[in-house]
């Protein structure tokens, strides 16, 4: 399968790496490796490197670590670039690196086929897979009914210690959420006070903040608390795929999309494995064996025979109306403003 | 203020046997104390009695306790350590203090006691130093203020004053006497010297290889030894192989293998030791009973021999004098000044006085 | 003039010491310090204002609750190591070796997984309390900990085999006869040790406090995971620098190690106080007897109820290890046991590469504080020259900070040629991590060394020297066998921590030396914390294998001089 | 095979100074033995010998060399430790092989040289054991093998013997003497035993409070002590305070305070210290010079007196007699049987023989 996707992908592309038959010719002007930075874990990159191994002949060596961490890893290495390809994290990473002058501009072959908010303007980036942010309970605990329809509706008292929130900080996800709360009425108003009343509020409900996502999981599954924030891919691939008793709801007035993208890095040393393989990770095939084995949604708007999780859900889908470099700007201080003063003066021990 | 009763004491280490069999009554008030060569079993003995080591076999009792397993801190002895064993994170008054402390002695009490006690050991400017700053002989004597100032039932002197001159050796024996009489305190006393030994103790143990050869008084140890071991060991001696002679009527004659002829010695208890027909026996006459003089002297055992060497020792004078190619024996004089000294080489008489000479077995192994 | 052949000797034993301290921690930390002397790239002294000002209320109070935090946890560490190690080696009863060996397992927990291994052992759903709850048909879980008391446990469990090992190691060269003369004077039990052995042990306590006060100001992963909202420095730090204000991430460093190095001098003074070198008169090592048959199965009962608590984590994570993805989400108990996990793991193509490249570089970077560690040691403890408290203070530097900031040192001092990376670039390279496994893991050493070193009596040295022996000889053959035993724990401790390491690891591996712990890491990145368990009880058995082995090798030796 | 030259040598620690303005030449192959009370400097003048300790005034000298901040590995001294300093990690053979290991020495020498100083030592049998498992003698001795098994140029024994008894010391004596003649090895000896310094050295040097009375053979310092320090330090003596009262031909008259009568005593150098106009001076009498007798003496200085307390010390019977309220002497006799003993509370005659009499000025402090 992967290699005939290959060579489709080819054909519709016109890439700079010429068709032909044989293996051996793909990888003729190609350096004899690649070297992926990523978080997508083993089990998709272990996948990815034996196909792409096998459709190129060339050698893909990944390291597999946090989003922060190959931000602050690719800073660090700056003198002495290590990776080709930084693949997978949310767009402000992304942002962040291209400020910082990380990043090489390249736009692919499917650039057609992006929605434009899944790319970034100079083709630093662009984006691979989309992630709703949701409402996610504990279905043994809460009835489907019973569950929260809507953010404001967690604020409401009767969940009273039932959220289990992954510690804000620390999260890209839940940063992303929780600037967004504040920036639902900060547009109009160019206040936060709402916003921060509202995260009081959510404090006060909140039970405890996990450190890590599989603490959460564990903390919510055993009942400790039954109410979370989370991504959707997580709590499908969750449900499904390890057995937790998750439900998840997407809240009706709209929801913060993050976009998971992939990127080149300046000076990157084998900049042509660098793009085939840049390419090779967002052919529909690809986008299409992401969504089915590894719950990603895809961002091109080109790949069917989608997952029924997904084209059931994609009417619900209301994209909330996001200004990321607003978010950019802003977020350390919300942050950290609610890490001073709402966390503090609520709950101080976490206790 | 205790008896200590030892009674069929073994004490191995492995296969090291330190104490054999060891039967001992320590009386009351008693001062007494264990003779013998290095290694023999006397600081084993010592700390079986403090509680450092139970007894592989036997009974340790004070009084009427029995005490063999008791915890040390449980039998109120004093105990002055071979190697000290001074607190080194302490000043010499808080190593003194130690005791009173634990025993809750008030503040005011303990001062004084200690302050008392260490000008007794002549260490009262000392007070204030850390142990390490001390010499051997300083570090000493606060091992011995410590063990004393708790006034204890029963005292434990291990080489308590080894490293310390001989005039400050007599004041701290003087002071050990008065405090042990004073209080009564039942003292046991571990010691090589032996006028240490013989001046202080009421009664004495020699000790060989794990065994206890003889108890007695000190004049009854060195006048009346009851075999060759103890004869030699305290004080010195020469010791002649012999061999029974003959009876006479308040003497015996014993033939001496080394001078080939008979000795006549009296036939009184205090110069023949018992003995058994199987034993080996031996001559034994104190050097200071030896008459040595440059005239033909009358009377019994005079034989001639030949000045081989003269040694000074302060108080007295060694003269060694050959008898023959096998045999030499040394009279002490009293040092009357460089005068009167022998010449080495002069040929003297020697006379080993009937009434001085003791005949004793050799001891077992 | 006077003192040339002593001061020659000593300056050729500091150049080695002080270049190396210079090159890898004094420069790193320089740089870092310098750094917080920057706001946007220019210098100036507006982060420490905003440190004490703006945002004092934060900072401070995590500067607070780190520093009383940490001091419980010196004091519970030496609550639970001090008893235990005196227990075990002073008493002879059956099992003591292996129960010995079973008291320094928690060291050999990795510290993540560790810590989830804590919660799902005592945290609100976890199987303790629930087993206690469904028991005694309770309707609220009797206990749990989380918050504050979850970080306590989890550092004084985590943290006193540094007492443990301190405190063995320095109770091995005790003179015991100095406890009989003090038991003889008619003090219990109990005023023995408070009274003459806890003091002369307080070298090794100083340096156990050190090594435990420091670690738990710099600790990250029990208060991340255990109270994710309560503010200590550490992990303010941690989140100036996810927030991108390095400079402020620096400031917090500083001040954590000023705090760290006033706790050092603290220290330091308090035990230069007086005097420890046990001189006293020949060799008194008389072992005491105990014969009690009450005492002794007392020994035993608790001895084993101890090693069921310590091995309880570890046993968690077994089962954690055990359980097949997907069975044990929201039951209380898991049900299914297979070893579906490790299969799993085993299937993968590269599974001991990760193994072996701990094992490599842990053994590199223990072989070079080993060496390094000793001779540093002894020339802090036995020898006088200007700037000791300076050197002392540049050893613990390393651990004082975080690791995380470690990490961050190491990458700006190395990612450019310099005199002391011979003009190489070593970040990226295989060579960074050893370097950072050596110099994190050197204060262990050194402070462990020189718990035993200042008991030691002065005169042996003297009497080898006055028999010809140069110095070198004397130092190899009457020094080091003598202190063998803390210089081999701290080894050993130094061991451990090098093969699990994680926060500078995971700034500072490459495809070519990933170690075990950034696999573990990936692994529960990935939600599959049964393979991540499996991971962790790999580890787990490696380093037991390890002090095994060590044990029974070096231990033997060590033992030796112990009579 | 060195002279030992030490000029000029202070020594302070702190604000203590343990030596002061020493000056010492020992000869090449001399048997030199450091005499004094505790704490006066001994050990710290033989550390700075080996070189543990740098003065921190003066000069040491090794033959010509000037030795005075040469480490100690470099001075090929052979020292025994005051407390031992054995290596606790090795055996009894390894602990006396070290010094041989570290000169290289081939294997099967080594071995024979250790087998051989053991046996010297009477420890053959303990080779193999740890040192913690040996008695603080066998411990001493192990420390003494392991100084005498290298041979040195300069052998430096602080209190060697000092935990042995009294036979096994007499043997490691002339273990000791025997080797430092054969080897002509120059010895600095310190002890408390006066006997020993008596009979092994050839020369002593007697310190008090860091600093040096007297240097001389032992029969100087014993029989023409040069202050009263000395007299009383080396030996028994008693000491009156005198004044002079008189001139005669041959002898000098002299008053004594507590006898409240004059005492004639001899006009030779022997029996009058040198002293100047302002010293006080003393007689000082020795005990075994004093005779003691029932019955009414001949001769000068006789004075009556009455029996306190007799005192049996092995060889020796010390007599206590108290001359009036004042003043007690001592006189010492051979012990020749308890029936020669003079009885508590008789009364007897006391004579100072007037040639044995010395008169010493009073220390300066
Ligand atoms: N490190 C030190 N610091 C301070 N004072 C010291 C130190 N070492 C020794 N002294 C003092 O110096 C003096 C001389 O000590 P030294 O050890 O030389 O005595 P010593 O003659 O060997 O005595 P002893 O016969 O008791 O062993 C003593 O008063 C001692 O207290
Ligand atoms: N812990 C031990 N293990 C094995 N043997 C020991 C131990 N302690 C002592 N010994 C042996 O037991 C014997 C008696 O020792 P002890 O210490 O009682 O002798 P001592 O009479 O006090 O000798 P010294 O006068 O030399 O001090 C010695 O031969 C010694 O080597
Ligand atoms: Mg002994
Ligand atoms: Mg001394």
């Amino acid at each position: 399968m992967a290699g005939s996707g290959g060579g489709e992908e080819e054909d519709a592309s016109g890439t700079p790496s010429d068709d032909g038959g044989g293996e051996a010719d793909k990888s003729g002007d190609l350096e004899e490796k690649v070297v992926i930075y990523s978080p997508h874990g083993s089990d998709i990159l272990g996948d990815f490197k034996q196909r792409f191994e096998e459709e190129y002949g060339i050698k893909m060596e990944f390291l597999d670590m946090g989003s922060q961490e190959i931000l602050d890893r690719i800073r660090s290495e700056k003198n002495n670039t290590q990776a080709d390809v930084w693949w997978g994290a949310p767009q402000v990473n992304f942002d962040q690196a291209k400020d910082e002058g990380l990043l090489a501009e390249y736009k692919p072959s499917y650039a057609d086929a992006l929605d434009d908010m899944y790319y970034d303007e100079d083709w630093m980036w662009t984006g691979t897979s989309m992630t709703p942010e949701v409402i996610m309970y504990n279905n043994k605990e809460i009835s489907e009914e019973e569950a929260p329809k809507d953010w404001d509706d967690l604020i409401d008292p009767k969940w009273q210690d039932e959220l289990i929130i992954r510690y804000p900080l620390a999260s890209g996800t839940m940063r992303t959420i929780y600037s967004a709360m504040i920036y639902r009425t900060y547009k109009d108003t160019e206040d936060t006070k709402e916003g921060y009343e509202w995260l009081e509020k959510l404090d006060n409900n909140t039970k405890e903040y996990s450190a890590n996502p599989e603490l959460m999981y564990n903390q919510l599954a055993k009942g400790v608390g039954s109410l979370t924030v989370w991504n959707m891919p997580d709590a499908v691939m969750l449900a499904e795929e390890k057995g937790y008793p998750f439900g998840y709801v997407l809240p009706a007035s709209g929801t913060p999309v993050l976009t998971e993208g992939i990127a080149i890095v300046k000076d990157a040393p084998h900049l042509k494995a660098a793009e085939a393989f840049y390419e090779f990770v967002n052919t529909p095939e690809a986008a299409k064996l992401l969504a089915e084995k590894y719950y990603r949604i895809p961002t091109r708007d080109d790949v069917t025979d989608l997952p029924e999780w997904i084209t059931e859900a994609e009417d619900d889908i209301k994209p909330m109306d996001i200004d990321w470099a607003l978010f950019q700007e802003k977020s350390d201080e919300w942050m950290d403003h609610w890490d001073n003063q709402i966390k503090n003066a609520e709950k101080e021990t976490g206790e | 203020m205790s008896t200590v009763h030892l009674s069929a004491i073994t004490k191995q280490f492995g296969k090291v046997t330190a104490v054999e069999d060891l039967d001992l009554l320590i009386k009351e008030g008693e001062f007494f104390t264990f003779l013998g060569p290095s290694g023999c079993g006397k600081t084993t003995t010592l700390r079986m009695v403090a509680g450092f080591y139970y007894p592989t076999k036997g009974v340790v009792k004070f009084n009427d306790r029995v005490m063999t397993t008791v915890p040390p801190e449980k039998r109120n002895t004093g105990m002055v350590f071979q190697n000290y064993a001074l607190f080194p994170h302490m000043t010499v008054f808080e190593n003194v203090a130690f005791g009173l402390k634990v025993r809750k002695m008030s503040k005011e009490e303990t001062k004084k006691r200690v302050e008392d006690v260490l000008r007794k050991v002549r260490l009262d400017q000392y007070a204030e130093r850390q142990v390490s700053q001390l010499s051997g002989g300083q570090q000493q004597r606060v091992a011995l203020a410590r063990a004393l100032v708790i006034e204890p039932d029963i005292l434990l002197l291990d080489e308590p004053l080894s490293n310390l001159d001989a005039r400050l050796r007599d004041e701290m024996r003087a002071e050990i006497l008065r405090l042990q009489k004073e209080y009564k305190i039942t003292t046991i006393y571990v010691t090589h010297d032996q006028v240490e030994a013989l001046t202080m103790s009421d009664r004495i143990a020699v000790f060989n290889s794990g065994k206890c050869q003889q108890v007695g008084t000190p004049t009854e140890i060195y006048n009346e030894p009851v075999n060759d071991f103890v004869a030699e060991f305290i004080g010195e001696t020469n010791l002649l192989g012999v061999s029974e002679a003959g009876l006479g009527e308040n003497h015996r004659l014993y033939h001496v293998g080394a001078l080939g002829s008979k000795v006549k010695v009296n036939n009184t208890s205090l110069n023949v030791a018992g003995y058994t027909e199987n034993d080996e026996l031996r001559l034994s006459v104190r050097p200071e009973a030896i008459e040595v003089s440059a005239q033909p002297v009358a009377g019994e055992n005079v034989f001639p021999g030949k000045v081989k060497l003269v040694q000074f020792t302060g108080a007295a004078v060694h003269t060694y004098v050959e008898m023959n190619d096998r045999l030499t024996v040394v009279g002490t004089a009293l040092n009357q000044g460089p005068s009167t000294y022998l010449k080495e080489g002069a040929e003297v008489y020697v006379r080993l006085p009937e009434d001085q000479i003791r005949i004793v077995p050799k001891a077992g192994v | 003039m006077m003192l040339n052949a002593e001061k020659r000797r000593t300056l050729v034993l500091l150049i080695p010491v002080v270049l190396i301290l210079t090159g890898y921690v004094l420069y790193p930390t320089l740089r870092t310090a310098y750094e917080s002397f920057l706001h946007n790239g220019v210098p100036s002294f507006q982060n420490y204002e905003d440190f004490f000002g703006s945002k004092a209320k934060a900072n401070l109070q995590a500067l607070w609750n780190s520093v009383w935090i940490s001091l419980l946890s010196v004091l519970f560490s030496a609550l639970i190591g001090v008893p235990l190690a005196y227990i075990f080696n002073r008493y002879e009863f059956p099992g003591r070796r292996f129960f010995s060996n079973i008291a320094i397992m928690p060291i050999v927990l990795p510290s993540l997984v560790g810590v989830m291994a804590f919660m799902f052992l005592y945290g609100e759903a976890g199987l303790i309390p629930n087993a206690i709850k469904d028991l005694l048909n309770l309707s609220e879980v009797p206990f749990k900990i989380g918050g504050i008391s979850g970080i306590l446990i989890v550092h004084a469990y985590t943290m006193y085999p540094y007492f443990y090992m301190t405190t063995a190691s320095a109770l091995s060269n005790l003179d015991l006869s100095l406890e009989e003369a003090a038991s003889n004077l008619g003090a219990n039990r109990f005023k023995v040790f408070w009274q003459v052995t806890f003091p002369l042990l307080t070298p090794g306590f100083v340096a156990a406090s050190l090594l435990v006060f420091m670690v738990s100001m710099a600790s990250f992963s029990a208060p991340f995971l255990l109270a994710g909202g309560f503010r200590v420095l550490s992990l303010q730090i941690y989140f100036s620098k996810i927030n991108g204000d390095l400079e402020m991430a620096a400031t917090q460093s500083v001040i954590l190690s000023i705090v760290s190095i006033a706790f050092l001098l603290f220290m330091r003074w308090y035990q230069g106080r007086k005097d420890y070198r046990m001189a006293s008169k020949g060799i008194g090592a008389h072992r005491s007897e105990v014969n009690n048959p009450m005492l002794k199965w007392t020994m035993v009962t608790l001895g084993v109820f101890a090693v069921i608590i310590l091995l309880l984590p570890h046993a968690t994570l077994l089962i954690l290890s055990l359980v097949p993805e997907g069975t044990w989400t929201w039951q209380t108990y898991p049900a299914v046991f297979n070893l579906e996990n490790y299969k799993m793991l085993f299937d993968t193509p590269y599974i001991w590469e990760p193994v072996r490249n701990s094992l490599i570089m842990a053994v590199i970077a223990c072989f070079g504080v080993f060496v390094f560690g000793i001779f540093t040691s002894y020339a802090l403890v036995k020898r006088n020259f200007i700037g000791k408290n300076l050197l002392d203070i540049l050893v613990m530097i390393p651990w004082a900070l975080p690791a995380t900031v470690i990490g961050m040192n190491l990458i700006l001092a190395f990612n450019s040629p310099n005199p002391f990376s011979f003009g190489q670039i070593l970040v990226g390279t295989f060579w960074i991590l050893p370097l950072a496994y050596f110099i994190r893991f050197l204060p262990l050493v050194v402070r462990s060394t020189n718990a035993v070193l200042e008991q030691l009596d002065d005169s042996i040295e003297e009497a080898a020297q006055n028999l010809g022996a140069k110095w070198f000889y004397t130092f190899r053959k009457v020094v080091i066998p003598i202190i063998m035993p803390g210089v081999l724990s701290g080894t050993l401790l130094a061991f451990v921590q090098a093969v699990g390491e994680f926060p500078t690891s995971v700034l500072l591996y490459t495809i070519g030396n990933r170690p075990i712990s950034i696999e573990i890491m990936n692994q529960l990145r990935m939600f599959n914390i049964g393979q991540a368990a499996a991971y962790g009880m790999i580890q787990v058995a490696l380093i037991a294998v390890v002090m095994f082995i060590s044990s029974r090798f070096l231990g033997v030796k060590a033992e030796k001089s112990l009579g």
